[in-house]
């Protein structure tokens, strides 16, 4: 039987201010990251609704993670604010109801943190692939 | 059984109709048994004396109804308001889902109310007649002549055994003597949760949620769920599904349920006491309410109208998402 | 359905060199709306862009997407590009396989896989996207400055000078604000009057600039271009165009034991009263706290000798609406309070002063003509204490003073002990500091200036306790650097309190949606870029409403906000950002969410009719969004609980076809 | 730097919950304080030195003995840094050892006079003995 | 109106009068000053330290008799009044130490701080009111110019003490004005008499002490009143020019009871 070496699918959601520069600046540094990891442009961290979380562990995601200006930093003022509440309420809920913790993920990454952008991103998705496959909030009908 | 009778209530709505303050009344009248009572608009003293109903089964919140009946009623409406219905009479309010103009509300005392569960388990089924007038419940059962008698303590619902407040937030008009808001042991379940190991907790609500047949009852029910149109009916939302297909979905419905009301949910219990599939749906929004205590300060939704909920409010040194599971972790 | 024409770009090697740009444009031929697809060396290029527009023209094309470089490069090019083939630029979509795959990954198999990906996309989204035009609005050309001080002034001359029309509300009687109250000014020592009043007299003769003073901004409505604002004028009882300021007046009226605010109740002045000689405008103005007439109808004395017939008891406050296309607050700031400092014995002692009020008794047309003189006794002090950093730099948990440093202290503190030295050598000046900061052009210059040749004592330490006994006050205080406590008899004692932004900014602030530091300062758009900007559009910030500042700097920030102005008011219409919330009102439940996250109170409400599905009519309330407000953060689609509110751009069919496709 | 008291000065911190990093240096503690002249280290050197782990000539010093517990300097202190804790906390530490009693009962009698209320017997041996 | 009153040490022997003209104004005044039973002495000063805790329980046994009684409990004594407020305040906001004490004590409920602590001056302002005692002043001091020494203890800390403004109090000048007498302000009111420290250092004592009454006389004072039989002790043994008596002495004479106590 082959087995069929296990990659994580991790999405990552990058304000488009501070965090998507940032990961743009990892680009032009070359700092690697695994391609595992892909991301969508949003304007702020707050524009990501808790559906969309929810979303891309459904259709088979392993691991979600949030990026935004850091607090105090947001080019709206509070957009992120409200992102860590709503992150935190978010993630505390899953835990409670037994998915992994380590599964979700919010980093402030600013535009010049292309160093932090990489870093976070491969030490996300070591922590994803250490967990395997998303079971917990898994849905049969959206499988690869 | 209850402090007030229900003679009280219907003398007060039938003076309110007769001199013209309001032009229906909001109350409870029998459903097909006696413990399955349903709300209904009155219009007559006559009605009122046919149909009101007020025991220990009155558990239906009518702070909801508000939001059609007032657009519907040509006067005011009477509501008679337990101290819990009052939160959510004002978060309501905070949100302007109806007009206070055209509201009449009377306060009223709760002694707390039975949990027709509790009442089976003890006087078993085939229950044809329940009297609470006495000191205690007389439960009139098919199989036996003499009706069983239960103590009201015994089978008080889960959500008054934890009353949280006996103080009404919101009244024009208080029958008998208000109460204090207490200091009610309600997170100790969702700290008995939260103390399992994942693992554990996954298995305790892959089985409760399972049971789930997406009937919508706890949202049809949920003072907090006024929405002109609910994203669980939007084909457009991406989170329309109209069966609980799999373990998925049913998380899914009340994950998102349940973040749709965080900050909003007054802890009313309406959820679990419709639900027809007893999942205990409380304990998602008390954990949510219990995070949000700890975490930005001790907040209850509906204790006055107007204040900003913790989910529209931040302050600038919050914790982070990650720091959620630093806290009380072993 | 859309009809989406794909561009790959080569990127020379920089993108092919890890992609197979040909396997990209292959697969992504076959996706859903895809008609065309390509892959070019450099579609930003000038062929690159005629590809796209040839394609366009051939393929029927509605929508486009670019498989290139990062957005932040080039999505501004590409879209003109599309609306110069003739489709809506909003219709493009880049998928950056450059920055965010090719230069991250080595591996051509990875980074190739992971770029079809990122093209799906991308495809996914153009397929739901909508052709979006900016909203337009046109622009008021007229600026209200709120606050008549330094900054004010300064900034209604710029941008009248640049030809617009500038309207100055000040609370006072006259502008001038702080600075009119300044004796001299660091490190220059120019007198202060004698470079405010010039100003203040030109802004009174342009005829581009009017003056509201005695007045007060009570509301404000509307946007960046048309804000509508409520200004009322408090009643002066005197017809201000009338009114000559010859002061007789002043000098008739009987009651004349009115503290006067402008020596800080050093002395008196009259019921009715002119501010100072060169006030502006120069205009009497009636106290009704203090005028008989005016309380119980007994006197009228002012009205008799008034040459003009300019006194009118009878007049009431007016209310003025006006609208203006920019708003700058220039409100300054004040010193705060002694009263939880009494260890210096404020309010215990008259000889216990604040560093203004020691501005005053060394002005010429102050309460003592100029001399110093103390106010108990009207002696010469011949011993000074300077204290620093009185409720300046205080932790929040020590429960008074302030957490910031005010920043002029130190200099002006300087100025004064040198002044006292030049012109009073035989008086001893002690200068208590905890650090002295004169970062500034020739500012350190001074304080050595004030320490080498003025023989001023500058001592490293605090003082901690004031006496005042007999007609000395004993001052109590450690020399760090010597260790010891020190017991000196001072005539004199200076606080140099701190400085907090004026009462009347946080109701101003909620008003124009303005956010406010916890000081109550207002917050810039970018602390960097964006100093004189509010993160309200259309709003900008002068002066020490914004920080403490002293005069050059003010100076300095009120030019670059009228620069931020004229630009402003130098266009027609203003272009919004398309890209904006809007709420679909069949959905909307009006709970007021949405408006308590938002940012730049774009969000208002209306009540509007709905016929119902049962035939009946309903009145609801629904949120509306100003497009013109509105900076697209999204915040407020997460907030609202039925969905009702999405983003044109970014909206949640959108995402959630991109997550699909990452994920499928 | 190697700091040899560290326990200590751990200890001295947590048991008075003063924060002396906090300290700007102002020496408002010393300009307020009534026992000054009295005193071989004053309030700002007891927030430095104990900072900076200079401790044990704050333990031998006669300053401990002389604070009068006034406040002043708690209530003054623009950074909310609280001395008078500190040296509280020194004193402690100091008469906690055995036999470091500062007062013995002994001496008493000779300081008494007819006048003097408890309280400063009580206050005095609260202070100066364990 | 009834409350809880802990006397002190010094209020049973040096300064029995303090305590007597209390007891008799509080009877006037209509409150029930009601003595806690086997009170021990409070210590007379408050030690700061967070693991100081065998010497605060004799207050926290005071706050829970209280407690016990649902009153609130009153002191005269300045330095009691300081240290059992201090200790109270501990009990609220240190819960490791509010631990430690209910474990050592182990009381059937445990103590959390709840009582609330007034100062004899405060209960006259709270509870009773100035206006009240303006009232039934019959013997008004008219005339006296009076200086108000606060010492340090009642007013420092101020975030626990929460008496008055601790740089410029104003609740024994109201008190003052109240008996008809006028005031006299000046700076070193709040400054230490020396304290305790008089027994090792008269000097320092005399020298602190000198200070404060040299500033009351040369602001024109002609007698002052305190608290704190401590301070009183300092100002009068270093010589003070001018009286210094109990402010519940000029209270007794001012309701015109002053005869009738038996001090």
């Amino acid at each position: 039987m082959q087995v069929k070496e296990y990659k994580p699918l991790i999405v990552a959601f990058c304000c488009n201010w501070c965090s998507y520069a940032g990961a743009d600046l990892a680009g032009n540094n070359r700092l690697n990251y695994p391609a595992d990891v892909k991301i969508i442009r949003v304007p702020c961290s707050c524009r990501v609704n808790p559906m969309f979380v929810l979303r891309a562990f459904q259709r088979g995601a392993d691991g979600v993670i949030l990026c935004g200006c850091h607090p105090g930093d947001c080019h709206y003022t509070s957009g992120n604010y409200y992102t860590r509440r709503r992150m935190a309420l978010l993630f505390s809920m899953l835990d409670y109801l037994g998915i992994e913790k380590e599964r979700t993920r919010v980093e402030w990454v600013s535009a010049a943190e292309g160093a932090k952008f990489a870093a976070t991103m491969n030490d996300f998705a070591e922590k994803v692939a250490a967990l395997g496959e998303n079971k917990r909030l898994e849905d049969l009908r959206c499988k690869r | 059984m209850q402090k007030i009778t229900r003679d009280q209530l219907i003398e007060k709505a039938a003076s309110l109709l007769a001199n013209g303050t309001v032009s229906c009344v909001l109350g409870w009248q029998k459903g097909e048994f006696d413990y399955d009572i349903t709300p209904a608009v009155f219009e007559t003293e006559d009605e009122l004396k046919a149909n009101f109903v007020w025991n220990d089964f009155c558990g239906a919140n009518f702070s909801k109804y508000l939001v059609s009946k007032t657009k519907k009623c040509e006067g005011k409406i009477l509501v008679f308001l337990k101290p819990c219905d009052t939160y959510s009479f004002n978060q309501l309010l905070t949100e302007h889902r109806f007009d206070r103009e055209k509201v009449y509300a009377v306060g009223i005392p709760c002694e707390g109310m039975a949990d027709i569960a509790k009442v089976k388990a003890i006087a078993g089924d085939g229950i044809s007649a329940i009297d609470c007038s006495g000191e205690k419940l007389a439960v009139t059962t098919i199989y036996e002549d003499a009706p069983v008698m239960i103590d009201a303590k015994d089978v008080l619902a889960e959500r008054c055994v934890n009353c949280k407040s006996k103080k009404h937030v919101a009244y024009d008009e208080l029958i008998g003597e208000d109460g204090d808001v207490i200091d009610s042991a309600r997170f100790d379940e969702v700290a008995k949760i939260e103390a399992m190991t994942p693992d554990e907790r996954f298995a305790f609500w892959q089985n409760e949620l399972s049971r789930c047949i997406r009937c919508n009852a706890c949202r049809d029910i949920c003072p907090a769920c006024t929405c002109e149109k609910c994203v669980f009916g939007n084909p457009n939302s991406s989170l329309e599904n109209k069966s609980p297909a799999n373990s998925f979905e049913e998380k899914m419905f009340h994950i998102i349920r349940a973040f749709h009301v965080a900050g909003r949910c007054t802890d009313c219990g309406e959820c679990s006491r419709v639900c027809p599939q007893h999942i205990p749906l409380h304990l998602l929004n008390r954990k949510f309410i219990k995070d949000i205590d700890s975490f930005y300060g001790e907040y209850q939704a509906g204790a006055e109208v107007g204040s900003r909920a913790p989910l529209v409010n931040y302050t600038t040194d919050d914790l982070e998402p990650g720091e959620v599971f630093e806290r009380g972790d072993n | 359905m859309q009809r989406i024409g794909v561009f790959v770009c080569w990127c020379g090697s920089n993108i092919a060199g890890t992609v197979d740009v040909q396997a990209v444009s292959d697969a992504l031929a076959h996706e859903p709306g895809v008609v065309f697809s390509t892959n070019y060396q450099y579609m930003c290029s000038q062929a690159g862009q005629n590809m796209i527009k040839d394609a366009v023209a051939e393929h029927k094309l509605t929508g486009i997407v670019v498989c290139s470089c990062s957005p932040r490069m080039h999505e501004a090019t590409f879209r003109k590009t599309a609306a110069a083939a003739g489709i809506n630029p909003y219709m493009v979509e880049i998928a950056n396989i450059r920055e965010q795959c090719s230069w991250v990954h080595k591996d051509m198999q990875t980074g190739t896989e992971k770029a079809i990906i990122l093209g799906k996309a991308a495809v996914a989204k153009v397929n739901l996207n909508t052709p979006l035009t900016p909203g337009e609005s046109p622009v008021t050309k007229r600026a209200l400055v709120i606050g008549g001080g330094i900054a004010g002034i300064q900034t209604a001359l710029d941008i009248a000078d640049a030809g617009f029309p500038v309207d100055i509300v000040e609370k006072k009687p006259t502008i001038g604000g702080k600075m009119a109250q300044l004796d001299k000014t660091f490190p220059t020592l120019d007198c202060a009057a004698c470079i405010l009043t010039p100003k203040m007299v030109d802004v009174a003769q342009n005829d581009k600039i009017r003056i509201f003073s005695y007045s007060e901004v009570t509301d404000v409505k509307g946007f960046v271009g048309n804000f509508d604002v409520t200004i009322k004028k408090h009643a002066r009882y005197v017809k201000e165009d009338i009114c000559t300021g010859c002061g007789a007046c002043t000098e008739k009226c009987p009651m004349k034991k009115v503290p006067n605010e402008f020596n800080l109740g050093m002395d008196n002045r009259s019921a009715i009263y002119i501010p100072f000689a060169q006030a502006v405008p120069k205009v009497a103005t009636i106290d009704p706290n203090y005028c008989n007439m005016l309380k119980n109808g007994k006197c009228g004395v002012c009205s008799k000798v008034c040459a003009a017939g300019a006194i009118d008891y009878t007049q009431k406050d007016e209310f003025i609406e006006e609208k203006y296309g920019a708003i700058v607050v220039a409100t300054g700031f004040n010193p705060i309070s002694m009263d939880k400092f009494d260890e210096f014995a404020y309010n215990q002692s008259k000889d216990v002063i604040t560093s203004l009020e020691f501005e005053r008794l060394t002005n010429a047309a102050g309460p003592t003509a100029g001399k110093l003189l103390r106010p108990s006794d009207l002696k010469h002090p011949h011993t000074i204490v300077f204290v620093q950093c009185v409720g300046s730099r205080c932790d929040a948990c020590a429960e008074k003073g302030k957490e910031y440093c005010s920043k002029i202290c130190c200099m002006y503190t300087a100025k004064h002990a040198m002044l006292t030295r030049d012109k009073y050598p035989d008086t001893e000046v002690y200068v208590f500091y905890i650090d002295v900061r004169t970062p500034g052009k020739n500012f350190d210059e001074f304080y050595r200036r004030a320490v080498e040749e003025y023989g001023v004592h500058y001592i490293k330490g605090m003082v901690g306790k004031v006496t005042p006994e007999g007609d000395k006050l004993k001052v109590q205080a450690s020399d760090l650097l010597a260790n010891k406590q020190l017991h000196i008899d001072a005539d004199l004692v200076v606080l140099a309190a701190a400085i907090e932004p004026d009462k009347s900014a946080r109701p101003l602030a909620t008003m124009l949606t303005a956010s406010m530091d916890t000081n109550d300062f207002f917050t810039e758009a970018h602390p960097k870029l964006r100093p004189v900007e509010s993160p309200t559009a259309g709003v900008f910030l002068s002066g020490a409403c914004q920080g403490p500042k002293d005069i050059p700097e003010t100076v300095s920030q009120a030019g670059a906000a009228a620069s931020k102005v004229i630009g402003l008011l130098a266009k027609d219409k203003l272009t919004g950002n398309p890209c904006v919330a809007s709420s679909n009102e069949l959905m909307c439940n009006g709970c007021s969410t949405c408006e308590r996250v938002c940012p730049y109170g774009a969000i208002t409400y209306e009540n509007k009719e709905f016929r119902m599905p049962d035939r009946t009519t309903a009145i609801r309330r629904i949120a509306v969004v100003n497009p013109a407000v509105c900076q697209g953060c999204g915040c407020c689609t997460v907030a609202c609980p039925s969905g009702a509110m999405d983003l044109r751009g970014f909206a949640n069919s959108q995402i959630i076809a991109e997550v699909d496709a990452i994920c499928k | 730097m190697h700091n040899k008291n560290q326990y200590l000065q751990e200890e001295l911190l947590r048991t008075s919950g003063v924060n002396p990093k906090k300290c700007m240096r102002c020496g408002k503690c010393s300009a307020t304080c009534p026992a000054y002249d009295e005193m071989e280290y004053h309030p700002h050197q007891f927030v430095n030195m104990v900072e900076s782990g200079d401790i044990e000539p704050l333990l031998n010093s006669k300053s401990l003995y002389r604070c009068l517990s006034c406040f002043a300097c708690i209530d003054r202190c623009p950074r909310g840094v609280e001395p008078a804790k500190l040296v509280e906390a020194v004193r402690l530490a100091a008469i906690r050892k055995q036999g470091a009693n500062h007062l013995k009962a002994d001496d008493v009698p000779a300081m008494l006079d007819d006048d003097i209320p408890q309280q400063a017997l009580v206050s005095a041996f609260r202070k100066y003995a364990k | 109106m009834k409350v809880s009153y802990f006397p002190g040490c010094t209020l049973k022997t040096k300064a029995k009068d303090l305590d007597a003209y209390a007891r008799k104004c509080a009877e006037v005044l209509g409150v029930t000053l009601e003595e806690i039973e086997n009170w021990q002495c409070c210590g007379g000063v408050f030690s700061t330290s967070r693991d100081e805790v065998a010497t605060k329980l004799s207050s926290v046994r005071a706050l829970k008799a209280a407690n016990d009684k649902e009153q609130p409990l009153v002191t005269v004594c300045s330095a009691c009044h300081n240290v059992i407020k201090q200790t109270n305040h501990q009990m609220q906001t240190d819960a490791e130490f509010a631990d430690k004490v209910n474990r050592y004590m182990a009381p059937e409920a445990p103590y959390g701080g709840e009582t609330v602590v007034y100062h004899y001056l405060e209960m006259l302002r709270d509870l009773v009111g100035f206006d009240k005692i303006k009232e039934k002043v019959v013997n008004p001091q008219t005339g006296k110019k009076i200086a108000a020494y606060y010492g340090c203890l009642l007013l420092r800390p101020n975030k626990v003490m929460q008496m008055d403004d601790p740089e410029n109090p104003r609740i024994i000048e109201d008190f003052i004005r109240a008996i008809g007498a006028e005031p006299v302000i000046y700076a070193s009111r709040n400054e230490c008499c020396g304290g305790y420290v008089a027994m090792e250092s008269p000097e320092l004592a005399k020298k602190k002490s000198n200070a404060v009454t040299s500033n009351a006389a040369a602001a024109g004072a002609e007698m002052m009143v305190t608290a704190c039989p401590l301070c009183r002790y300092n100002l009068v043994k270093n010589g003070s020019e001018i009286p210094v008596v109990y402010f519940t002495e000029l209270l007794a004479d001012a309701l015109g009871v002053k005869e009738d106590t038996n001090a």
